[in-house]
């Protein structure tokens, strides 16, 4: 049984449906209640955006408001993960990190193998990320390769309600650290989404749409971009097939491989910064395994080197838009704006 | 002057009221173009806690430099930042303060001794360290003041500043602007200590704690600190108790606070009432003087809204300025 | 038994001063071994620390949990950790507390609740605070300690976990081992407060100091603060003032000690020292037995030296193994 | 003037000289002078390795210990920066980074552009990097991949002696915040360095040894085995271009497309973990802008996704080896292991 959610409610009814199954998670996180000690009404928020709303009636206590500590808490997150429990931290922005990064990845991230692989450490760390909201610069950020570049770390990112539901009760249950991180923008998109509980596995990404002419990969927002880009593209008569990869560690390389393996062509979309990021990670794997099926140059198309500015004009040109994937997707085939001139 | 009870005289004093309305007023038109969908992002108001900006910020000059928080509109006001770039910059405009690129939460002018808001919580205390490391350095007299709330002071950065300031011996004050919430969440339960004066103490740094609405306390207790850092005897705590009157951000709904509490601060707590009442209980104003000075500043807030409407925005190209100062 | 002025039998007792034996000849074979080229890495020693290790993991079983810090020799072997696996560990052999993998700085024993020593300063803050968090859901009446440094003791991670302990009401205790220095600084000069009673209170906690190298007074000390946790009394701050008998690691040249510092500590404030003489005083041991003791615990270390230098060293495919449980 | 100077050396005297010759540069870090408020000898440590040894005799109280307190001195340190200092930091090791990375890439990277191009952070961060010290899981990471992610940071790793001077003279007058990284392995390492004050521009990558069969790109203790492959190759009759990169933002990729447009062929070596790396990057930008010279997929040699184990013997196969380069580079000529058997 399905019915209509948004990417929010998913996520809540992930949280929900976990808390109920196993007693041993829990979640914490600044005002992930909302209204700890104060005079007026209890639960007051569910986490800055509501996505907690109304686990508190639910679940009580194992909800638990934070002092704005951001290692305290993440730290403690992690300290109980090795002692039995399967918390859930709330870094509401993923931005935040930069206050609490060691407890992830020089603790979390090597328990187990600094440890002879005497460790387990399942925690959850959900954080918003993504430009967008006009949340400026310490609040758009996607720092999704810097989780990634970490061993020990699981990274999650999903594009819509559905996959949000089903990873992030994988991610419950999966025994390593896994960082969570939901696009604020995708938050009101509603989807189908069952009822019932379902894990989505790590490492599968999801094929949207077929083509045969190239390859669209990305992961979180820019997937719609891609989509787009792909409608776009169809009019021209060229097929793309793109690729939603959910999980960028473990990531998916051999769908991506299968496909350019067909298509010969790969475009990499990553609303991320473009130093050493998902895009290039993606590039560079498939050129160095894959290069014999590559009829061109991959083509990356990502956020600018710049932080995310605040005012609406620019940050509208900072998420790579469906237009500038399309024109990368032309440029795997070898057609120029002057091509398109002509044609059009 | 002979019966003025206040350590200003009247066009100080007169200053500091009108400082305070320009934010009031500033912060009360931002509630209701936000309302209307004017204002994109995120935007906290420091309406109500005027006194707290006002009185620290009248012992200093452009040499001295202060460390802002997300709710930073009052901070700017009273450094000093031009009200019309706010403006802007909250609108986006590329005349804004930042040009457009940084919004409500980092609004600075480091010509102003301003060093920004801080979208991060805790992030200015070791930054107005390292203002009054550099005027330290200089020996110029300089001080540097943070301001953090109440729960930004649980931050590890914030709590690592204030030891690095008394190891050091910096000219730099701490500012708790304590209105009882961070976010949704009450002071009393997340702030472990019984006050501020034995968390200051536990750091070594002596603590005050006055009524962050009293503008004539907050004046005086900042003075003597201030005064102090400048002379070389080191950091301290100022603690202002105050009120926020509208919600964390815009949008908030507030039904964690207490049926009638808003309502009671705005009629009992209101630092601007409480100011202008004693100012006129002194005989130094008039109703009608502050009555102008009220419409002054009403048009002055006008003038930047109809400017900022009007600014031009900024060009694809800002896009990708100003990353590095070469690169 | 009827003349033990002391809390504890002499069973126990003697357990004791076999703990403090058998950490102080580890480490003293280590600073041996080290010097002789024998062991790779940096190695922090405890030596003249053992008083408190072992006080407070009197208390302690393997429901409780710690988190330990670069200086973990000591909590290890006092919280039970295999002192074979350990040198295994520090000889970099498979046989190690974590196969080889961690050394010196990480050794860590889950299953004797021991969450590891940390190369990182503060880290073990939040961590035992998660320990004490698991505990209180649990309701198992288990407690977490974190053991932090002087140094460490201005880390902004570990100052929060103060806060959060007292917020949250966890079964925490925090101890602070002050030897006098963070690698070469001094504590009087990097730590602001006049008294880490005050560092407490200004995170609303108690705070109690005692001599650490009185394995007794630690012991006392420590049951209170750690019956109160386990009653739900709350967290708690014991620092323990104590003497590094070492360098900061092996191969600190000391020179910021001052002439005669060492010499004197191990003269006049080896813990182990003053033990076995108050137990002698008491009559609860004569020389011969202490004397049984430490023959027996150099065995065991002469022991643990020749088995890591025979085990077998990881194989190159354990390089890619553990990095997640399953990925 | 030259003499044969340490990598340790260069840098004190880089330090040395920028002391002398601008009054705004100020020395902070834990232990760098060393002994502050105990009984002995002041100046004791000089860095806990010895870099910043004897400068405290010479310029007194503009080198300053801290307290253990990253986040607090090294934002100290960004915000002196904005206020007319040019400050050098020194975060012992880079590990340490994830207790202060807020300071550094929310506060001190994003200052100029969120304030609208009105603020100069010109802060130098040193830290140092890299394994083989058998230092363990948290005090061996290169990290070199995160701050060269983050827009508005610089990240400069020098190779040997006569450039950690040069950059270092370099990073301390640039007016924006450099990451200095310092890899542990060669501050033993001697060479001719001039006793003058010398600056090496950023974005300029040093080419060590030419040859036109393959291109090695690669920066910090690598560079080495980089050679070291060389020389294998050569008696292979394969003569390698070594190209260090000397700094990692900014890159310079000209001299390695102009390289790679003559070998057609390209290994890079990262000792940085394999996800989102510097590898990953550099081989992604010329798969996009110099696919047709590319006459075989770029291979990246680097160290593996796990933490740094502690054991020697462990530790030793981490970091790549100039074996694995040689191979990598045999790869991209088509030379497979059983080509070479029947060679040998
Ligand atoms: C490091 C960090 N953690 C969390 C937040 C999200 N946040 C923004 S404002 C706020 C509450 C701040 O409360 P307080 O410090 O009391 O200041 P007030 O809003 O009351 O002025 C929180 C949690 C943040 N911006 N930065
Ligand atoms: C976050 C962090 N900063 C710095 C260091 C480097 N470091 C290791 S031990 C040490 C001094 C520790 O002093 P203290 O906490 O008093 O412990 P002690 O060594 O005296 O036992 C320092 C600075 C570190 N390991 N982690
Ligand atoms: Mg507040
Ligand atoms: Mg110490």
């Amino acid at each position: 049984m399905s019915r209509k959610i948004s990417m929010k409610q998913a996520i809540n009814e992930a949280l929900d449906l976990e808390m109920s199954r196993d007693p041993t998670v829990i979640l914490m996180g600044e005002d992930i209640v909302g209204g700890t000690g104060a005079p007026g009404e209890k639960d007051a928020w569910g986490g800055v955006l509501g996505v907690t709303k109304g686990l508190y009636g639910k679940h009580g206590d194992r909800l638990m408001d934070t002092p704005l500590s951001e290692s305290a808490y993440i730290g403690a997150a992690i300290g109980a993960a090795t002692c039995g429990l399967r918390p859930v931290a709330e870094l509401m922005f993923i931005d935040f990190m930069g206050v609490c990064f060691d407890q992830i990845f020089n603790q979390a991230a090597k328990f187990r193998y600094m440890f002879g692989g005497k460790a387990e450490t399942p925690v959850v760390i959900r954080g918003m990320v993504g430009a967008g909201f006009r949340a400026a610069a310490q609040h758009s950020q996607m720092l999704t390769p810097i989780f990634t570049h970490v061993p020990g770390l699981k990274v999650v990112c999903p594009s819509n309600a559905y996959d949000a539901k089903g990873l992030l009760i994988q991610s419950i249950r999966d025994n390593d650290p896994v960082i969570f991180c939901e696009h604020k923008a995708l938050y009101g998109f509603e989807m189908d989404v069952p009822r019932e509980s379902y894990a989505i596995p790590f490492g599968e990404a999801n094929v949207l749409r077929d083509g045969d002419d190239v390859t669209l990969v990305s992961y979180g927002l820019t997937v719609h971009r891609a989509m787009a880009a792909a409608e776009i593209l169809a009019q021209e008569k060229i097929e793309a097939e793109v690729i939603d990869l959910r999980t960028l560690s473990p990531i998916d390389r051999d769908t991506i491989i299968d496909s350019v393996e067909r298509t010969g062509r790969l475009v990499v979309i990553d609303e991320a910064h473009p130093r050493c990021n998902i895009a290039t990670d993606i590039s560079a794997h498939v050129c160095q395994h894959a290069f014999g099926a590559l009829k061109a140059g991959v083509q990356m198309v990502t956020a600018p080197h710049t932080p995310v500015p605040f005012s609406p004009v620019l940050e509208d040109l900072y998420i790579p838009s469906a237009e500038a994937i399309a024109a990368a997707a032309r440029r795997t085939m070898g057609i120029t704006a002057a091509d398109q001139t002509v044609a059009a | 002057m002979l019966d003025n009870p206040f350590p200003l005289n009247k066009t100080d004093l007169l200053k500091a009221y009108r400082t305070m309305r320009t934010i009031r007023e500033f912060e009360e038109r931002l509630h209701v173009d936000f309302a209307k969908g004017d204002i994109p992002g995120f935007v906290h108001l420091y309406a109500g806690e005027e006194a707290c900006a006002t009185g620290i910020m009248m012992h200093l000059n452009d040499n001295d430099r202060i460390a802002s928080t997300h709710r930073g509109h009052g901070h700017c006001i009273a450094k000093g930042v031009d009200v019309h770039e706010m403006m802007a910059e909250i609108y986006g405009r590329a005349t804004g303060a930042c040009r457009g690129k940084g919004g409500s939460m980092h609004i600075a002018d480091l010509s102003k001794g301003m060093m920004g808001a801080n979208g991060i919580l805790g992030a200015g205390g070791p930054l107005a360290c390292g203002a009054a490391l550099a005027a330290k350095h200089r020996k110029d007299g300089g001080v540097g003041i943070t301001f953090v709330g109440d729960g930004a002071s649980n931050q590890g950065m914030f709590l690592e500043s204030l030891n690095l300031a008394a190891v050091w011996n910096l000219p730099v004050v701490f500012v708790v602007e304590n209105n009882g919430y961070a976010e949704a969440t009450a002071m009393e339960w997340a702030v472990s200590c019984d006050s501020y004066i034995d968390r200051a103490t536990g750091f070594g740094l002596p603590g005050v704690t006055v009524d962050g609405t009293d503008f004539f306390a907050v004046h005086e207790a900042a003075g003597e600190i201030i005064r102090r850092a400048r002379e070389g005897g080191g950091p301290a705590l100022l603690e202002c108790k105050m009120a926020r009157f509208y919600g964390h951000f815009e949008g908030d709904a507030q039904t964690y606070r207490a049926k009638g509490e808003i309502e009671d601060l705005r009629a009992n707590r209101d630092c601007i009432k409480l100011m202008a009442a004693r100012l006129k209980e002194a005989g130094l104003a008039a109703q009608e003087e502050l009555d102008v000075i009220d419409q002054e500043v009403a048009a002055l807030i006008e003038d930047a809204v109809r400017a900022a409407k009007a600014a031009p925005l900024p060009q694809p190209a800002d896009l990708l300025q100003d990353v590095y100062v070469a690169y």
